[in-house]
């Protein structure tokens, strides 16, 4: 973060972090959609450093904490639109325009981001413990059978 | 850490800060009028206890300017009591029929009622009118 | 922090304030009637006498007076901690002092009568 | 989406530098649907980054923005600014210390929160085999209104008495130590009467009836506590004047 003289400020980073999840990171996705939300966010991630703080106190400093939460909330937006992005099919909220099945075979599997040297987290999966209620078709519309 | 909490100094004038204090205190100044009649009513006593000249004494003091303006005084004031008193007792008292709570108005209703009631038997049996 | 015993001085507070709020005003109308000339039946010497000689209104008359004297002591000594007076227990024992005071002595002229 | 232009006075204090708060005003536009919180966060975003105050979920339910507006207590969230003309003064919540501009120091409510053990302790505990603790809407009913407290503290501020005796444990303790009370399955009522029924519990409430109007919940405290004082009354006068009614 900048002790003087910034480029950013934090509301608007923030502003466009919202914005570009909204538009790319909602409940219907595409292919395309995510691979510009992801770009957005590592530009936003990269602009954060220009950063200024105002409230230099140490006494219940909120310009401070929503510096440092911004820092988090881009981190986790890129883990999910790039996570997103990685996983080809539709399941529960996350609905692809572009992959509509669920695919169990392939993506039965929890999505983790892993952040390392590189700039963009990388997207790794872990098996899936089933309990109690199985996979199973989810169809609510009450229709036909 | 550098804390230094302000406590800012809680002063008299909260009373005239919402209409509501204002009411709160003109309710609370009703025990003044409340109190200061029943003293003069046991004053009353007394004369009646020493005799037929003591209480025309008492009545006519009742008669003076200043006993009328402080009777009108302390009726309001006591009526204002009343008022508040059966308006606020349906939250002192909540009664529960079946699943729902008597409305507050009933609770109130039945209050005025007695009172209604009750001054008109002292006015009757004291042979006011 | 125990129970208090508040309950001695907030029991005939809410019963006084119940009393007051059902008899005072129509007792304070029959003595302001009086004062405008038009005194009520009762108000009258003998009748007020053999009104009075009854135990059974003296009780009530004891008990209206000493509910009503401390009903108004209870509220007199909070509205005086509001306004800003900071001496409370010397508040309180004046008022609640002459609100004992007043009932014994209406008790005393009571039993003259 | 009309416009307009209001200005807010705010009540600003900065521990490190400042000795007493003071006023700062705050020209913005502001849209005609916002409420006082909008405004606020407009200022914070746009005009004055070091503006620090709570808020969390901008729906009246979580209970952090209180704050005094034009004398009022009052949720920022809930106080639409179409309702108010000319200069809006924005304070922190009265009877608490002020922390940093409109943040209080909100510790005592707190404490005094967790000493009327507002939580279920059940009357006869059952073992988990055993099922859940059935309540009917009439037995649900009687301590409902009172678990709409959102602790947000504004009946705190609108209480002159709490004001006056800091000690007081206030309205929206003894409102909620009365809603456990009430619960049909709860039989911690002996353990909290040494709080509610304290000489600084229920017994300095003198009926203002302030905390009950300014309650965003619609919860009401003054009820709450004068229901306290008459069972407390009774218990005392029972255990006092009747010991061999000891159950």
């Amino acid at each position: 973060m900048q002790e003087t003289g910034a480029t950013e400020t934090v509301a608007g980073l923030r502003k466009e972090m919202m914005h570009t999840m909204e538009q790319h990171a909602g409940i219907y996705r595409s292919g395309e959609g995510l691979t510009a939300a992801c770009a957005t966010l590592a530009d936003l991630r990269s602009r954060y450093g220009g950063v200024e703080l105002h409230d230099k106190t140490n006494v219940y400093n909120t310009d401070l904490l929503q510096a440092l939460e911004l820092g988090s909330m881009l981190e986790c937006a890129e883990a999910v639109a790039q996570s997103a992005l990685a996983r080809r099919e539709s399941r529960g909220a996350h609905q692809r325009l572009d992959f509509a099945a669920r695919d169990d075979d392939k993506y039965l599997r929890h999505s983790l981001a892993y952040y390392g040297a590189a700039q963009t987290p990388r997207v790794d999966y872990c098996d899936v413990v089933i309990t109690r209620s199985k996979p199973g078709v989810r169809d609510y519309s009450g229709g036909h059978e | 850490m550098s804390r230094k909490p302000y406590v800012r100094p809680v002063t008299a004038e909260w009373i005239f800060r919402h209409p509501r204090y204002v009411r709160y205190m003109v309710r609370e100044f009703s025990c003044l009028f409340i109190g200061s009649w029943t003293l003069l009513m046991v004053w009353g006593l007394k004369q009646l206890a020493e005799g037929r000249a003591a209480w025309s004494v008492f009545l006519d003091v009742l008669k003076t300017p200043e006993s009328v303006v402080f009777h009108v005084l302390a009726l309001a004031f006591a009526a204002y009591h009343s008022v508040t008193w059966f308006r606020l007792a349906p939250k002192a008292l909540p009664v529960q029929r079946g699943e729902d709570f008597v409305a507050d108005g009933v609770i109130s209703g039945a209050h005025f009622a007695v009172w209604a009631v009750l001054s008109a038997a002292v006015l009757l049996l004291a042979g006011a009118f | 922090m125990a129970r208090s015993n508040k309950p001695i001085v907030w029991g005939p507070f809410a019963a006084g304030g119940t009393v007051t709020a059902l008899v005072t005003p129509v007792l304070i109308l029959l003595t302001l009637l009086a004062g405008l000339g038009h005194a009520p039946d009762l108000l009258a010497y003998d009748a007020m006498r053999a009104f009075a000689g009854q135990w059974l209104a003296r009780l009530a008359l004891a008990g209206v007076v000493f509910l009503s004297l401390w009903s108004a002591a209870h509220r007199l000594r909070i509205t005086c901690y509001d306004l800003g007076v900071r001496a409370d227990t010397r508040v309180a024992t004046i008022v609640f002092g002459v609100a004992l005071a007043g009932t014994a002595a209406s008790v005393l002229y009571l039993t003259r009568i | 989406m009309s416009e307009r232009a209001i200005e807010l006075e705010v009540l600003r204090y900065n521990p490190e530098t400042d000795r007493e708060p003071a006023f700062q005003r705050y020209a913005i536009t502001c849209r005609e649907e916002w409420v006082v919180l909008d405004a606020l966060n407009h200022i914070k975003e746009n005009v004055d980054p070091t503006l620090s105050y709570r808020w969390s979920c901008h729906m009246a339910v979580c209970g952090s923005c209180g704050m005094m507006i034009n004398g009022e207590p009052k949720l920022a969230c809930k106080a639409f600014l179409r309702e108010y003309t000319g200069v809006i003064r924005v304070e922190p919540l009265r009877h608490f210390p002020v922390e940093r501009d409109l943040v209080t120091v909100i510790d005592d409510f707190m404490e005094k929160l967790k000493r009327v053990r507002p939580y279920l302790m059940p009357k006869d505990v059952k073992a988990l085999e055993a099922g859940e603790y059935r309540q009917t809407p009439a037995q649900l009913n009687r301590f409902k209104q009172y678990s709409m407290c959102i602790n947000c503290m504004l009946c705190y501020a609108a209480c002159p008495e709490y004001g006056l005796i800091p000690k007081y444990i206030g309205p929206a303790a003894i409102a909620l130590a009365h809603r456990w009370n009430q619960d049909s399955r709860d039989g911690g009522r002996a353990a909290r009467q040494p709080e509610i029924a304290a000489t600084e519990g229920a017994w300095e409430c003198s009926f203002v009836g302030a905390c009950s109007e300014v309650c965003p919940e619609h919860v009401d405290p003054a009820g709450a506590i004068q229901q306290v004082k008459i069972r407390s009354t009774v218990d005392w006068y029972q255990e006092h004047l009747m010991p061999w009614l000891k159950k």
